[in-house]
């Protein structure tokens, strides 16, 4: 459904030097896919969802959704930013509609679908309060509810649950289950949890650093609903998932990486 | 309330010395163009009781809503446009300059040959005093607009149009208001000025009566009636300002600066 | 547009308002909006004579004098409104008055403290310029971010420290925007302090002019001021440019695609 | 301002100030008996300011000695109180009123927009004083303009039906080829031609103090009158040196039209004329009535100049 | 060190509606002690830590360091903040530096400590990028590098390590513990990750939501240098705490959420 093939970006700072972010990088979802990806800090997987987003003008290589060239952003899919993006001047139920506002959705309508979402989302009593007067991580749940209030065919998440608690996030992940086995979107997540990754993917993308690309697609073969213990206990398949994704994304983090490591341990 | 009584003794103190130092200046050095502070007071208390006050504030102030609505309707999506657009604001910001600088004394000939001396020509002329301020704060507001709204709009099929009326309308607000209120003042001089040199049929016609007949203490008090005025509509904008804008108090330093950790 | 986009913008522009101009000039045909070239003419013979350079020295000192005056007090007294309430409150009330005030009131009061000479024309030029700087700058002072602030104190920053690292760089883009104002206000307040208190430089020429009906002496002075005022904002555009380089783009047509 | 006040100098010489309101033609003469007590030895400071109120506050508080302009203000200062004499004419009543073509009298003026200087301004009070006189109850529609130019070009431009001009403000009007579209409608020089607005003033106590110095400028002035009387090329000459800016085309037509009509003589103010010019402006509200002319106006040193 | 007693702190909103963030909360941080803080989303984390920066004004309560009331911000404390709070106009060895020119620290020595951190955190290269051009966890591990610039004797860092995947993670627990060792701070760092938690922590803090208390305190027992296995596999002991906590959590979670559950599975 998506197709990506020799996607390179370079950002020109001011004072003329440039970054690599995407280098050739190519990578096809499946329709009604749940990718996950996973990447060193800094590989370039936000540059990656905005392209795919069609926010972020790339230098070469072809995008393509459905085999059409994307020409923007459009109404198909809606992005989850990894800085929130909220609007500091709009309530809580106001940046979650705000998507169904632009699609000409009436007011009662997306107030409604709003306020159910927030609820969702544990920020009931929240909805009058402003991106200002909410924690890290109830700002962080508001971004996520306003790309889930389109219902889009592709959702691009970039870190949706970085800010919360175990406990929000697990309850988070089974929200977006659920709505995903309902609506079959397409999904692209970005995520720095190897448990994660294996819970939600269907693949996992692994994302290399400088050239920025995706090193390899890793399937998961585990059945859905995929039963998760009640605390951080994992069944044998996962931890030998993620056992493996650790190793590959050590030996690419070890590639690229100058940080004076102390003992590793 | 209690931010109004905490900042009302301030205000009593700066106005009790400015009158100090007005009367006293006025004594010292005052002639027959400087009035004392009480002499001004009690002209303004009898001008205000003279129907010809308000019959003159009434013409007057018919440019100056007018002026200042068409400066309002033109300047803030101008300003977003040139904030917005990067082409355009190159080609037009010598023309932004250029009107910003441009004694209006020598263009109200050229008015009064297009317009004419009429209602038209005075509100034009507010609208030039006016709509420069509007405009350069409009834009610089859309410069401080967080460009990843701008992105997330975008993301969620927001059209140019959507972009504009709501995130950077609605970012840029506290800029533009501080831009309305800087146009608020410049558009009743304007007002006055345009009568001086034009047709002085409101209360420019007021100073230029009292000034040729060098009656001090009334000339001021109509310049005080009209700074009163000025002052009232510029209140009202901080008003309007804070309702619009209360939002930037979740993230500016301003609701801080009121206290500090115990 | 983008052929638009690598195009001088300014000579461009101004060259299609002259070609206006010039031709609105001679279909019009009436004395007083002379077409560009009888200015140009004009402005030729006045530069040939040799008094029109005295006044242009003699007014761009003053306005020198009166915009740095303008843009230091501006800025301080801005921040100090921006920052403390209760300065606000002292002050807030005159500046909107003085931004207000027609230039006829300070004249006879500037008159009585100056006299006729430079200082009542310095005077003026701070009066037009100084207001709208401070206003500009104390609203940019009380835009800035929270967390900003917060995040200097956390680290131990008082007031002094915070001015110059946090809430100055934080609030350049609203400072520059009204110091552009202010610069353009200065360049106005010099020629009208030059025409409506002491008649001296090229306020003196403007008068004189002006009353013979001699529209194209008018403009032709004008074409002096606008182009000192250009000059004097495109240098305040440019110092605007190499301070708030790191503002994020809200603009379109910033970068290459 | 206290620089500019008058101070003596070694050798009985004297440094004051005469303030001049945008000089125009008619200031010239001032500015050349300035020049002739200059080269008595004394120094003397010419100021040019904006407004006639600022020369004559400058003149109440001492810092300026002589000034000339708009009698109006001038007597309103006086009439406050203030320390200052009229000694001197600048130039006789020069106003007439200008209208559109085919503008007979003032009856034809009924309703239409009829451009007047601020109330206080001479002309205003002589135009509506005509008004008074002639037209019999029917008043013209006045519309106050404060810029002269700019009731002049509104009368060009048709904005306007008609308006009191000065001599100079005609002439250049004409000269812009709108002589065509205007017409002389009323001639207050020989309707009031007791009214003198505009004359030197001088600050009280300078007077009383400088007898002399007065006298010598007030001498000078009427013999630069004289001599203008005698050729208007004289004036020609002196605006050239003094008004360099002033359009050369225009200035030996406006010349020629002031000496025709003998409008400049310095020594022309008497008692009774003082007292008229007085008389009109209480009649027009600009002072209250009961100012005396010898209050006023110190007229010995123009009739010792003239004898 | 840090004691803290009855502490209360609410905020009103513009509508006058009141949150309480902070309700009698009580906490006492030994010397040196490195203490971690988990609790759910919005239960009043980071107005704790702030209230101990002494950023924000507290309605009742003590805090005092050293057995003396805190006045405000202080050089003694530092923060990580949540949000990165980082000068856009300054590159990221002038941010990182930002609290030595504070300090008065001569330009040369604090940009060569600067830099020293800044490639510790992996971000050799970018010296001269401003925060616009970085990463989300780039941007994220310049404050943190800020912080520990200054060498603070209490560190407070507001989940210091949530943008940045799991690898560059690790490479900073252990950083940040070896600097620990060496320089004895007291250190408070709220975390949503129950493994970390039981990693740096000396003792961790579990905090409840409204009213936001500190509910509990856990000793970790575990001696250190806490040897972690190369991949994601924990020994019994860690296991056994991270479960407790979790637990601990799920129970105030159920107590205080009204997050539409989906199958907890
Ligand atoms: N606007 C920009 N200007 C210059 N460089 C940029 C810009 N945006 C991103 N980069 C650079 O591009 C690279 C990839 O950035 P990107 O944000 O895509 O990383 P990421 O994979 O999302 O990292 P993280 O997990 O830390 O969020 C980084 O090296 C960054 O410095
Ligand atoms: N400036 C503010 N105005 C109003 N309410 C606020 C403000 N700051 C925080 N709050 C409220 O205080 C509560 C605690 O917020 P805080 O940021 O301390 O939570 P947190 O524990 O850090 O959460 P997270 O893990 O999501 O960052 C929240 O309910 C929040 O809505
Ligand atoms: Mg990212
Ligand atoms: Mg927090």
């Amino acid at each position: 459904m998506i197709e990506i093939h020799g996607l390179s970006k370079t950002f020109t700072d001011r004072r003329g030097d440039t970054v690599t972010a995407l280098d050739d990088a190519r990578l096809d979802v499946a329709e009604n896919e749940f990718l996950t990806l996973l990447g060193p800090s800094g590989c370039g997987k936000t540059t990656l969802l905005k392209c795919i987003a069609g926010l972020v003008p790339y230098d070469s290589g072809t995008i393509e959704i459905d085999g059409r060239p994307i020409q923007g952003p459009g109404p198909d899919r809606a992005m989850v930013f990894q800085n929130f993006a909220l609007l500091p001047w709009a309530s809580v139920v106001d940046n979650v509609a705000f998507g169904l506002r632009l699609r000409g959705v009436a007011r009662a309508e997306r107030e409604e679908r709003a306020r159910e979402l927030v609820a969702t989302m544990g920020l009931a009593g929240f909805e009058k309060k402003l991106p200002g007067e909410l924690s890290g991580g109830m700002q962080q749940r508001v971004g996520i509810a306003r790309a889930l209030a389109v219902q889009p065919q592709v959702l691009l998440m970039d870190e949706p649950f970085g800010a919360v608690d175990e406990q929000t996030r697990r309850l988070l992940q089974e929200e977006l289950l659920a709505l995903w086995e309902e609506q079959r979107p397409t999904v692209v997540f970005v995520t720095h949890s190897m448990e994660e990754a294996v819970l939600l993917g269907d693949r996992v993308a692994l994302m290399s650093a400088r050239p920025g690309r995706v090193a390899e697609l890793v399937p998961v073969d585990l059945p859905r609903p995929r039963a998760r213990g009640g605390g951080p206990d994992r069944s044998g398949v996962y931890a030998e998932l993620t056992a493996y994704l650790w190793d590959r994304l050590r030996e690419m983090h070890e590639e690229h990486r100058t940080v004076r490591t102390g003992a590793p341990a | 309330m209690t931010r109004l009584n905490a900042r009302l003794p301030y205000q009593i103190l700066t106005f009790a010395l400015f009158a100090a130092a007005w009367e006293l200046y006025a004594r010292a050095r005052g002639g027959l163009l400087l009035p004392g502070f009480f002499e001004t007071l009690r002209a303004t208390g009898a001008l205000l009781a003279e129907p010809e006050l308000w019959r003159a504030l009434y013409v007057s102030n018919q440019a100056l809503v007018l002026g200042f609505a068409i400066a309002l309707a033109l300047g803030i999506p101008l300003g977003i446009l040139l904030g917005r657009f990067r082409t355009l604001e190159r080609y037009a910001d010598v023309w932004l300059n250029i009107l910003l600088v441009t004694p209006m004394a020598a263009i109200i000939p050229l008015l009064v040959m297009w317009t004419g001396i009429g209602l038209t020509s005075r509100t034009a002329l507010v609208t030039v005093f006016s709509i420069v301020m509007v405009i350069v704060n409009s834009r610089a507001g859309v410069r401080q607009v967080d460009p990843s709204l701008i992105e997330m709009a975008r993301s969620f099929g927001a059209r140019e149009r959507e972009i504009f009326t709501r995130v950077l309308l609605p970012g840029a607000l506290p800029a533009v208001m501080t831009g309305v209120r800087l146009g608020l003042g410049r558009a009743v001089t304007g007002m006055v000025i345009v009568e001086l040199l034009m047709i002085s049929d409101g209360v420019g016609g007021l100073i230029l009566e009292y000034r040729g007949l060098l009656k001090a203490p009334p000339l001021y008090a109509t310049i005080v009636i009209i700074l009163a005025e000025a002052l009232l509509l510029i209140s009202a904008a901080r008003w309007c300002e804070r309702r619009l804008t209360h939002w930037s108090r979740t993230t500016a330093t301003r609701a801080n600066l009121a206290g500090s950790p115990k | 547009m983008s052929a638009l986009r690598r195009l001088p913008a300014a000579p461009l522009s101004l060259a299609a308002g002259a070609m206006v101009w010039e031709v609105i000039g001679r279909a019009a045909g009436v004395s007083f909006f002379p077409p560009l070239s009888t200015v140009l003419d004009r402005l030729g013979e006045m530069a040939a004579d040799g008094a029109l350079l005295a006044s242009v020295r003699d007014s761009l000192l003053n306005l020198l004098l009166g915009t740095a005056i303008s843009l230091v007090a501006g800025i301080v007294i801005g921040v100090a409104m921006g920052r403390s309430r209760r300065v606000e409150a002292a002050l807030g009330v005159y500046v909107y008055a003085l931004l207000t005030a027609p230039s006829l009131v300070f004249a006879p009061v500037f008159f009585s403290l100056f006299g006729a000479g430079r200082g009542a024309v310095v005077a003026v030029i701070v009066m037009y310029a100084v207001f709208v700087v401070i206003v500009n700058t104390a609203a940019a002072v009380q835009a800035v971010p929270a967390h900003l602030e917060e995040m200097a104190r956390s680290y131990g920053a008082g007031e002094r420290q915070l001015l110059p690292r946090v809430v100055l760089p934080a609030a350049t883009p609203m400072i520059m925007a009204g110091v552009r104002l202010g610069v353009g206000r200065a360049v106005t307040g010099m020629l009208n302090g030059e025409m409506f208190i002491a008649v001296v430089g090229l306020g003196h020429i403007v008068t004189e002019a002006g009353g013979s009906f001699d529209s194209a002496s008018v403009l032709a002075v004008l074409l002096i001021v606008i182009a000192v005022a250009l000059v004097a904002i495109a240098l305040v555009q440019a110092a605007d440019r190499r301070l708030t380089r790191w503002v994020p783009q809200t603009a379109k047509g910033a970068q290459g695609k | 301002g206290t620089d500019a006040g008058t101070t003596s100098l070694p050798g009985g010489k004297l440094s004051f100030t005469v303030a001049v309101t945008e000089p125009d033609i008619t200031a010239v003469p001032v500015l050349a008996a300035a020049d002739a007590v200059r080269r008595q030895g004394h120094d003397v400071k010419i100021v040019e300011l904006a407004e006639p109120e600022l020369a004559i506050e400058g003149l109440a508080q001492g810092d300026y000695a002589i000034s000339a302009e708009a009698t109006g203000p001038a007597l309103s200062a006086i009439d406050q109180g203030a320390p200052i004499k009229i000694i001197a004419d600048v130039v006789a009543n020069q106003w007439a009123v200008y209208g559109k073509p085919g503008t007979g009298s003032c009856t034809d003026l009924r309703g239409r927009p009829f451009g007047i200087f601020s109330e206080g301004a001479v002309a205003t009070a002589m135009s509506k004083d005509w008004v008074r006189a002639t037209c019999r109850g029917a008043t013209p529609d006045y519309l106050t303009i404060g810029g002269s130019d700019v009731r002049a070009q509104a009368l060009a431009a048709g904005e306007i039906d008609a308006t009191p001009l000065e001599i100079s403000d005609a002439v250049a009007l004409e000269s812009t080829g709108r002589a065509d579209r205007v017409t002389k409608v009323a001639d207050f020089a020989k309707t009031l031609p007791d009214v003198h607005p505009q004359t030197v003033y001088a600050n009280a106590d300078f007077l009383t103090e400088h007898r002399e110095v007065s006298q010598a400028f007030v001498t000078a002035l009427v013999r630069e009158h004289a001599r203008i009387n005698a050729s208007a090329n004289h004036l020609v000459r002196l605006v050239h040196r003094y008004l360099p800016d002033e359009d050369p085309e225009d200035v030996p037509r406006i010349a020629a039209r002031y000496r025709s009509r003998k409008l400049f003589d310095a020594a022309a103010l008497t008692p009774h004329n003082v007292q008229r010019t007085i008389d009109f402006f209480a009649r027009a509200d600009v002072i209250d009535p009961g100012l005396k002319a010898k209050d006023a106006a110190d007229l010995s040193f123009v009739r010792e100049a003239a004898s």
